[in-house]
């Protein structure tokens, strides 16, 4: 178990300065003077000179990239040049938005997704199974910056049954940070209106980041239930007499949900990237957001800082289905 | 048992490849009782034709080079203008059709690109393992630790945005998934008695992995191409709603939104109409691999 | 058919939509009063008054902070702020302001002289933002606080567009930034987040990206011109990015103003009714910028060929109206303008005589047209060039650009591309802000992309920057813009009018053409209650 | 009660294909009485497993009863309701499967499974679901029934934690756990290992014994039927072509093919008659040794860093021209054995001499251009051929490896081995999925026989194949060797078959040596006691299966 643990520590960190190097080469192979756009319109070229020495950026690509890595080392991701702040804290600032949204997403996937392919395995080849792929696959194929906007126009603008964007309303005020979950924060402050609106808020987006990855949820689950409802010991459960609801929904679904948590491990990070079109459409103030107005102007810290932080968790969320599949499959367990 | 007849005639053509062509319509069967399998066929037929006659197909071709009339900006829907038209005054549905050959050239170039990068050393890594496996799958795997819009966008913000540039950030992107799925495919296929077969009449590797992996791989790379054409097109038109994506007056679905979404919802069929065609090229193309998966490679998983 | 369905679902949305929108428009109540909502699309990333300006950091700048003067009315007029009078030397090389006595910061300091100079200084040695207006003229260590009260700058020479600069150099409390200085920074950390002023607001809830609240400030020693009774408990500036969520929101009453609506939108949100739209005439100025020293661009004849092969008109459609013609480099409301006469207007027979004196009297040639990524009318002005070209036999590619990359790239004559176009937002009303575009000193800078090199221009501006009599640099500009339309370093394009949306209760709103494009003077501005 | 227990009247069933309908039961007529055991013998394709399956509601998806019906106990059963099924199924009629490995569910404790099957059982029949406790208790004591230790402890095991044995005793509790009228044991010893089927099958037979059960055991083993059924059914695609008692069957088959099936059994107690005739075995053309291995050994190992030794210093020589046999249970070693000869497992010490050279050190080029003396057939030829190449690309795959031949002279040296193996022509253009096993394996032998090599290894190259096919394949291998002048590496966990083949033969237990010989010699007078075992469990069966041979009875 602590070999297990370290090994993933170890992983952990390799993956992490393996995408810093990564994403620091390619966002520095073009130019861009991120210098001469914070010094402003009229600024004087020794002003932006400035500019350029207070962030290091007058040094030689390899320099700046040795600075980089030494200062990641210590756990320092720079500063952002357009907000002067350092990134690690713009990037936890923005990154509770983000998981929140991501979880409700990924609840939403697994609830509707997990039975939904349940219903189509068992019912292989029959309206409902079609109805249910057809549907699946239009998850996938929905763009998610159209289907947002759909989305936003059909149930805020024209019924007005839902905000159109944002975490809270103006005036609510965010309940005392905790987690920076908002759902979560505000039941710990007993506020339930709070966790109401913040719900409401979160409809929408959650949705659209849902759809494809209920979508995968529902594609592998079925594929799994089709191949584990064919197998023997399912066979063998059937003729040893154990009623058919028993065999699907427990001895089957626990076989076919291994390779399901595989995919919502791989979803998650998967969404994590997802949510850079999902929180433009609906102001979401996350790190997507944080990463498409970095990226635009060319303030490429928080850039790195993003997808650094997207990897981090896509790891430990597949460290945990890891973790989960050793205490499903008693194989792994002995092993 | 059946003895066959022995023949001195020289066979003909049907057969000698009887056990293909049975092959083939068996295929056919399969795939032609599958309603959804047939529907994503015929979406892709569509796109296919579209993109292929576009400039014939489209009624007024010159408004997908710049060509504009300001007087009939966004207007409905009408016998003249089918889709209605743009703020330039463009005609939407000539832009849709002829978008189709943008997102074609777009979907074809990053998953050929992903393919030819991710093939071989998906299968270099299946089958010499050991460090060069090690290698090449850490690689991947920072790779798709990444997840691919984020990285694409980081390659486009800093290339610029263009549909070269997007269409480059995505290939650059997209490779690792092959890489995974061959390998995986590979390590199973190594384990087959033929391959050792193979190395028991002394094959050379290279022979092992063109006559013997590789055939054996391609029928989840096939399905893999299939979706990922779907997924290809939905990538750039996404960074084209960023706003990183085609250039105008190109015609390109993404961008065509992300222009269209500041129009909405007094003049819907702006982005009704591009966004329409983008679900229903990636659902044509997703449905189409689904089917070929039932067919071709019926025991694999969505990976 | 299916349209047929589409536009049935889509007007009945749309009028399920005005029913429910109707009683929705409200703005925030709290128990201290009325908050003003107001929806923009851009983010205020640092808010220290001597790091950065933009048109939305100035807005709340403008709000928690007091300047010596203070810019109001159409056209743009220099009103006394903290400084209640000022006098010049004769050699106009030194300047003296009075303070008023009762300004007091946030904090309940006086604002005294001290504080003026140190926050001078502090722009000036932070070399940032605004410093460039007055560092070639002014040292740090020559201005004196020369009583409690009165504080004098001396400047290096004379100085004539001096005082229009002065709204936006902001005056910060000396003692709170002093206080959280870290490694002598003067204290910028502190101030990305934090205020230190003396304005009508004080800073609320500061949430990066999301919102920013300024609560009104009990007691502005120069009181609410709207009454202590009307004046709103504060305002909150909300991040709507997408145009689309603006107007839902504003239809929705969730926001109370909003800026950066599509023309179309403007037309189409003037019929909802409870909207009021603001449409004034600015003094933005819109070019396509040509590289005058490298490429065929340099051939005078060929930017002749192109100024009158463009469809001016299509520009004025594009904002459905809202926007006028370029009569001069200088746009209208500014001092000093003049008409000048025969600017270029669409006359293909004219284009082609000029391309035949070019270099390519065929076209034949590409040439590149470099916008801003995003911004949607200079995309279409793009695709109305591209189609008027092409009767020159000239292709053009329009090539959107992210803003750091084409700053980057028009820095330097081998990199700017042959066509850029520029919005350009003068920061004063002085003639100077705009007339030393074209003076060489500005290369490297973006709306210095055409690299202009008249020497004779360039001399003119150095003259009329240094004569103290307004009419003998009301000559010399004159000369100015004629000489800058001859030679035609860019094609003029027009005024782009600026325009808001509001809901009716909304009062107060007073426009000044020197703002920047979504720039509001937040402090005169109120709810009127039924 | 009267009436039979179980009774199949005119049952005939068919299940659609691409190709059409496919008529996989014919006409069956069938019945069992109470107390009886019946074995059903048959190969496969013979349509015994869905007959079975038929019988208790689990048959194929895609079938079609044409005509007949099945009534148990009286009940008509044919097309049963899934709810009515319940009160059968687990209960009156149940079954034992093939494979322990997959008929287990390898997420759940086998207490839970088993305890599972007991609550379901009581929930059908309808007197509510007893204590878990309870049902502990009759876990346990069905676990003890079925002979396996320390049941307490087994119940809270998971099934990857057992060995094969104890897992099939694990699926018989199951299957017991209802107290069923009827038994159905779908080839209940094929998977195991020789000791380990005798055991089992001496474990059924108590029970039949003990719990009086009626039962109807399917089987390609005609030995393991013997063992346990006093009736048999003979099956032959589709049709029931012989019934009666076992003994009658077996002493005097009356079909044409139950008369070749019981030929086609080798019988571990007749010593090989064709060595004899077979001069050129006796007395080999080029004598000498071929092939000798010297100290070789493997170790794996595993990632947790603990080894594993699976081939233990072995010393072996292979004389030129004979049948050197290999035999051991699974898990011995001679899998590796047999592929480190070939250097296609590089070994981890030791020597391997072919033909006076020493070829453990070659590599490369050297080493490639060896293999062509050398070659080596599969145990399966299902996936020994590549399923994407045709009959004759895979034939020719050697030649275009190994030589510079044309391509119209591979296709007609293709053509000659296709004759060899005697195949028709045609079956180069087919695809492996469209051939039997043994053509396939047929096909495979041409393959390793295209380059002419010197020696041959087979591992276990007809323990996929049926019986009757397996005597074809083995009688074809040796007379290709008198043909052909090759030398043979024989692998076996058959003894029978080694008995029947082999003129030397070594002994692997635990990748060791633990006796070798000429293979009379061994099988008259064993000296090592896993050899005496091994030789006993097989005889069991084989005996059995041979009731009519004088030499035994």
């Amino acid at each position: 178990m602590l070999a297990f643990a370290f090994r993933k520590v170890l992983t952990l960190v390799g993956t992490m300065i393996g995408i810093a190097a990564l994403t620091f080469v390619i966002t520095n192979v073009a130019p861009g003077d991120p210098a001469r756009l914070v010094a402003g319109p009229n600024a004087t070229e020794d002003m932006v000179t400035t500019i350029r020495t207070e962030y290091g950026l007058d040094k030689s690509l390899p320099e700046q990239f040795v600075v980089y890595m030494g200062d990641l080392v210590t756990g320092d991701l720079g500063q952002s040049i357009v907000t002067t702040r350092p990134v690690l804290e713009e990037v936890l600032r923005y990154a509770p938005a983000t998981l929140e949204l991501v979880f409700v997403a990924m609840a939403i996937g697994i609830i509707v997704g997990v039975p939904l392919g349940m219903l189509s395995a068992v019912y292989k080849d029959g309206p409902i199974d079609h109805i249910t792929r057809i549907f699946s696959i239009s998850g996938v194929a929905l763009p998610a910056f159209w289907f947002g906007i759909i989305l936003q126009l059909t149930f805020a603008v024209d019924l007005g049954w839902l905000p159109v964007s944002g975490r809270l309303p103006l005036v609510t005020r965010p309940p005392e940070t905790v987690t920076g979950l908002l759902l979560v924060d505000s039941l710990l402050a007993g506020r339930l209106d709070t966790f109401w609106t913040a719900l409401r808020h979160i409809i929408l987006p959650a949705i659209v980041l849902s759809f494809p990855c209920l979508a995968s949820i529902l594609r592998v689950n079925r594929a799994e239930m089709i191949e584990v409802l064919q197998s023997d010991y399912i066979v063998a459960a059937r003729a040893h007499g154990i009623a058919s609801f028993r065999i699907v929904a427990i001895y089957a679904l626990k076989n076919a949900l291994l390779p399901t948590l595989a995919m919502i491990g791989l979803r998650f990070g998967w969404m994590l990237g997802s949510t850079v079109l999902v929180e433009t459409v609906f102001d979401w103030p996350g790190i997507g957001l944080y990463a498409v107005s970095s990226a635009l102007s060319s303030d490429f810290k928080p850039v790195i800082g993003v997808t650094l932080v997207i990897g981090f968790f896509f790891i430990v969320a597949n460290t945990l289905v890891d973790l989960a599949y050793a205490w499903i499959d008693p194989r792994l367990r002995s092993a | 048992m059946t003895t066959p007849v022995e023949l001195s005639r020289p066979l003909t053509f049907r057969e000698r490849h009887e056990s293909k062509i049975r092959q083939w319509r068996l295929y056919a069967h399969m795939f032609g009782k599958s309603f959804s399998s047939m529907l994503g066929l015929g979406l892709v037929a569509l796109f296919l034709l579209l993109a292929a006659l576009g400039p014939w197909l489209a009624p007024y071709p010159e408004d997908t080079v710049g060509a504009f009339n300001m007087a009939n900006k966004l207007m409905g829907p009408s016998a003249a203008h089918w889709f209605g038209t743009d703020e330039m005054g463009s005609d939407i549905l000539s832009r849709v059709i002829i978008g189709a050959r943008t997102s074609l050239w777009i979907g074809l170039i990053i998953t050929g690109v992903g393919a030819i990068i991710g093939v071989p050393l998906g299968i270099i890594a299946g089958y010499r393992g050991g460090w060069v496996r090690a290698v090449i799958m850490r690689i991947t795997e920072l790779f798709l630790a990444v997840p691919g819009l984020a990285l694409a966008l980081a390659i486009v913000a800093a290339l610029g945005p263009g549909i070269t540039n997007c269409v480059v950030a995505l290939s650059l992107v997209w490779w690792p998934g092959y890489v995974r799925l061959v390998e995986a495919k590979t390590l199973s296929v190594k384990e087959e008695l033929f391959v050792e077969s193979a190395r028991s009449i002394g094959a050379k590797t290279p022979w092992i992995l063109w006559h013997h992996i590789l055939p054996n791989c391609m029928s989840p790379i096939i399905v893999k191409m299939s979706m990922d054409m779907g997924m290809a097109i939905l990538s750039a038109a996404s960074l084209g709603f960023i706003g990183l994506g085609a250039q105008p007056p190109a015609p390109e679905w993404g961008a065509m939104i992300s222009v269209a979404r500041t129009y909405m919802p007094d003049w819907w069929w702006y982005s009704l109409f591009p966004g329409a065609a983008i679900f229903l090229t990636v659902l044509g193309f997703n449905l189409l691999g689904d089917g070929l998966r039932d067919i071709l490679d019926p025991r694999s998983r969505d990976r | 058919m299916f349209g047929k369905i589409l536009k049935n679902v889509a007007v009945a949305g749309l009028l399920a939509s005005s029913i429910l929108a109707a009683p929705a428009g409200a703005f925030e109540r709290t128990d201290k009063g009325n908050v003003i909502v107001f929806g923009g699309r851009q983010a205020i990333p640092v808010l220290d008054p001597h790091v950065r300006y933009d048109w939305s950091t100035r807005m709340i700048q403008q709000s928690v902070y007091d300047a010596l003067v203070k810019y109001e009315g159409n056209p743009a007029e220099i009103k006394p702020w903290l400084a209640e009078k000022w006098e010049t030397s004769a050699d106009g090389k030194s300047w003296t302001f009075h303070l008023a006595k009762n300004a007091k910061f946030h904090n309940g300091d006086p604002v005294t002289a001290e504080a003026v100079r140190y926050s001078f200084e502090r722009g000036l040695k932070l070399n940032k933002g605004v410093a460039w207006m007055l560092k070639d003229f002014l040292a740090p260590e020559n201005i004196v606080a020369v009583d409690a009260n009165t504080v004098r700058f001396d400047l290096k020479a004379p100085y004539a567009p001096f005082l229009s600069f002065l709204p936006w150099w902001f005056v910060v409390n000396p003692a709170e930034v002093k206080a959280h200085e870290v490694d002598g920074d003067y204290g910028q950390k502190w101030l990305t987040d934090h205020a230190a002023g003396s304005g009508p607001f004080k800073l609320g809830r500061w949430e990066p990206n999301v919102l920013y609240e300024i609560e009104a400030n009990d007691g502005y020693w120069k009181g609410w011109p709207q009454g202590e009774k009307n004046r709103p408990a504060g305002v909150i500036y909300k991040i709507i990015r997408e145009p689309a969520a603006q107007k839902a929101a504003l239809q929705r009453g969730e926001a109370d103003i909003v800026e950066g609506l599509t023309p179309d939108d403007y037309i189409q949100i003037k019929r909802v009714p409870g909207v009021v739209i603001q449409d004034h005439k600015g003094m933005t100025t819109f070019g396509i910028k040509f590289n005058t020293q490298k490429g065929p661009t340099a051939d005078i004849n060929l930017r002749k060929a192109i100024a009158y092969a463009l469809d001016y008109d299509a520009l004025i459609q594009i904002y459905n109206g809202a926007a006028s013609l370029e009569t001069s480099p200088l746009p209208d409301a500014m001092k000093g303008h003049v008409a000048v006469p025969g600017m270029p207007r669409k006359d293909l027979a004219k284009a082609k005589e000029y391309l035949a004196k070019s270099a390519y009297p065929n076209g034949g040639i590409t040439l590149p047209y470099v916008h801003v990524a995003g911004l949607e009318e200079a995309r279409r002005i793009g695709l109305v060039l591209l189609d008027n070209l092409k009767e020159l036999g000239i292709t053009v590619e329009v090539k959107p650009e992210q803003w750091p990359n084409m700053v980057a790239a028009g820095s330097k004559v081998e990199t700017s591309p042959a066509m850029t176009s520029v919005f350009t937002t003068p920061v004063s009303t002085d003639p100077d802000a705009v007339a030393y575009q074209y003076h060489k000193a500005s290369w490297g800078q973006y709306y210095a992309m055409m690299f202009y090199d008249n020497p004779k221009v360039s001399e003119m501006i150095d003259q009329a920057r240094a004569a103290t009599s307004w009419d003998d640099r009301a000559k010399l500009y004159a000369d100015i813009q004629k000489q800058i339309v001859a030679d035609q370093p860019e094609v003029f394009g027009m005024l782009q009018n600026r325009r808001w949306a509001h809901r009716d209760y909304l009062q107060g709103f007073k426009f000044s053409p020197v703002r920047f494009t979504g720039e509001v003077d937040l402090y005169p501005m109120w709810v009127k209650a039924e | 009660m009267t009436g039979p227990l179980l009774d199949i009247q005119n049952y005939r069933l068919d299940i659609a294909t691409f190709d059409g309908p496919v008529h996989v039961l014919k006409d069956i007529n069938l019945t069992v009485n109470r107390g009886d055991t019946l074995g059903i013998v048959g190969e496969s394709g013979s349509g015994k497993t869905v007959l079975v399956r038929s019988v208790l509601g689990i048959g194929p998806k895609a079938s079609k009863v044409v005509e007949g019906k099945i009534a148990f106990d009286g009940q008509d059963i044919t097309a049963l309701p899934e709810k009515d099924w319940t009160k059968i199924r687990g209960i009156r009629i149940s079954m034992i499967f093939q494979d322990p490995m997959t008929y287990l569910n390898p997420l759940f404790t086998i207490g839970q499974q088993i305890s599972d099957v007991i609550a379901a059982h009581e929930k059908a029949a309808g007197h509510g679901v007893s204590l878990k406790t309870t049902r502990r208790a009759r876990t346990v004591e069905l676990l003890d029934q079925v002979g396996l230790p320390n049941p307490a402890m087994l119940f809270d095991q998971y099934p990857h934690q057992l060995s094969g044995g104890m897992r099939q005793r694990v699926l018989i509790a199951m299957a017991l756990s209802g107290k069923p009228d009827l038994l159905i044991a779908d080839e209940p010893t094929t998977a195991l290992d020789v000791t380990v089927q005798a055991q089992v099958l001496d474990l059924i037979n108590s029970l039949v014994e003990k719990l009086n059960l009626t039962v109807i055991m399917i089987s390609h083993d005609i030995g393991a039927i013997a063992t346990i059924a006093k009736r048999c059914a003979v099956m032959y695609k589709g049709e029931i072509v012989e019934q009666g008692l076992t003994a009658d069957i077996l002493s005097a088959p009356k079909h044409e093919y139950t008369r070749r099936l019981l030929a086609a059994v080798p019988d571990i107690d007749t010593a090989a008659t064709k060595v004899a005739a077979q001069p050129a075995v006796a007395e080999p053309a080029k004598p000498g040794v071929l092939l000798e291995a010297i100290g070789l050994k493997k170790v794996y190992r595993s990632q947790s860093g603990t080894e594993v030794t699976a081939v233990n210093s072995i010393n072996l020589s292979v004389a030129t021209g004979e049948i050197f046999g290999v035999v051991g249970e699974s898990g011995s070693g001679k899998s590796t054995l047999a592929r480190m000869l070939l250097r296609l497992i590089e070994p981890t010490s030791g020597d391997i001499i072919f033909d006076g050279r020493n070829i453990s050190g070659l590599t490369g080029e050297p080493l490639r251009l060896m293999r062509r003396h050398m070659q080596f057939v599969f145990q399966n030829p299902h996936s020994a051929l590549n399923g994407r190449h045709t009959i004759g690309d895979a034939i020719g795959e050697p030649l275009r490896i190994q030589t510079s031949m044309s391509r119209r002279d591979i296709e007609a040296r293709v053509e000659a081995l296709l004759d060899i193996v005697q195949l028709p022509k045609m079956f180069k253009y087919r695809y492996p999925h469209e051939l039997s096993g043994g053509q396939k394996q047929r096909i495979c032998i041409a393959r390793a026989i295209a380059l002419n090599p010197r020696l041959l290894i087979l591992d276990e190259p007809t323990s996929a194949l049926d019986i009757s096919v397996q005597a074809q394949v083995l009688d074809f291998l040796q007379e290709l060797r008198a043909e052909l002048d090759l030398t043979y590496v024989f692998i076996s966990h058959n003894l029978a078959v080694i008995r029947q083949i082999c003129d030397r033969t070594i002994v692997m237990k635990r990748g060791e040596i633990v006796e070798q010989g000429e293979t009379e010699t061994l099988f008259l007078s064993p000296q090592h006691e896993y050899t005496k075992a091994l030789i006993e469990s097989g005889r069991k069966t084989s005996r059995a299966a041979n009731l009519s041979a004088p030499a035994v009875s």
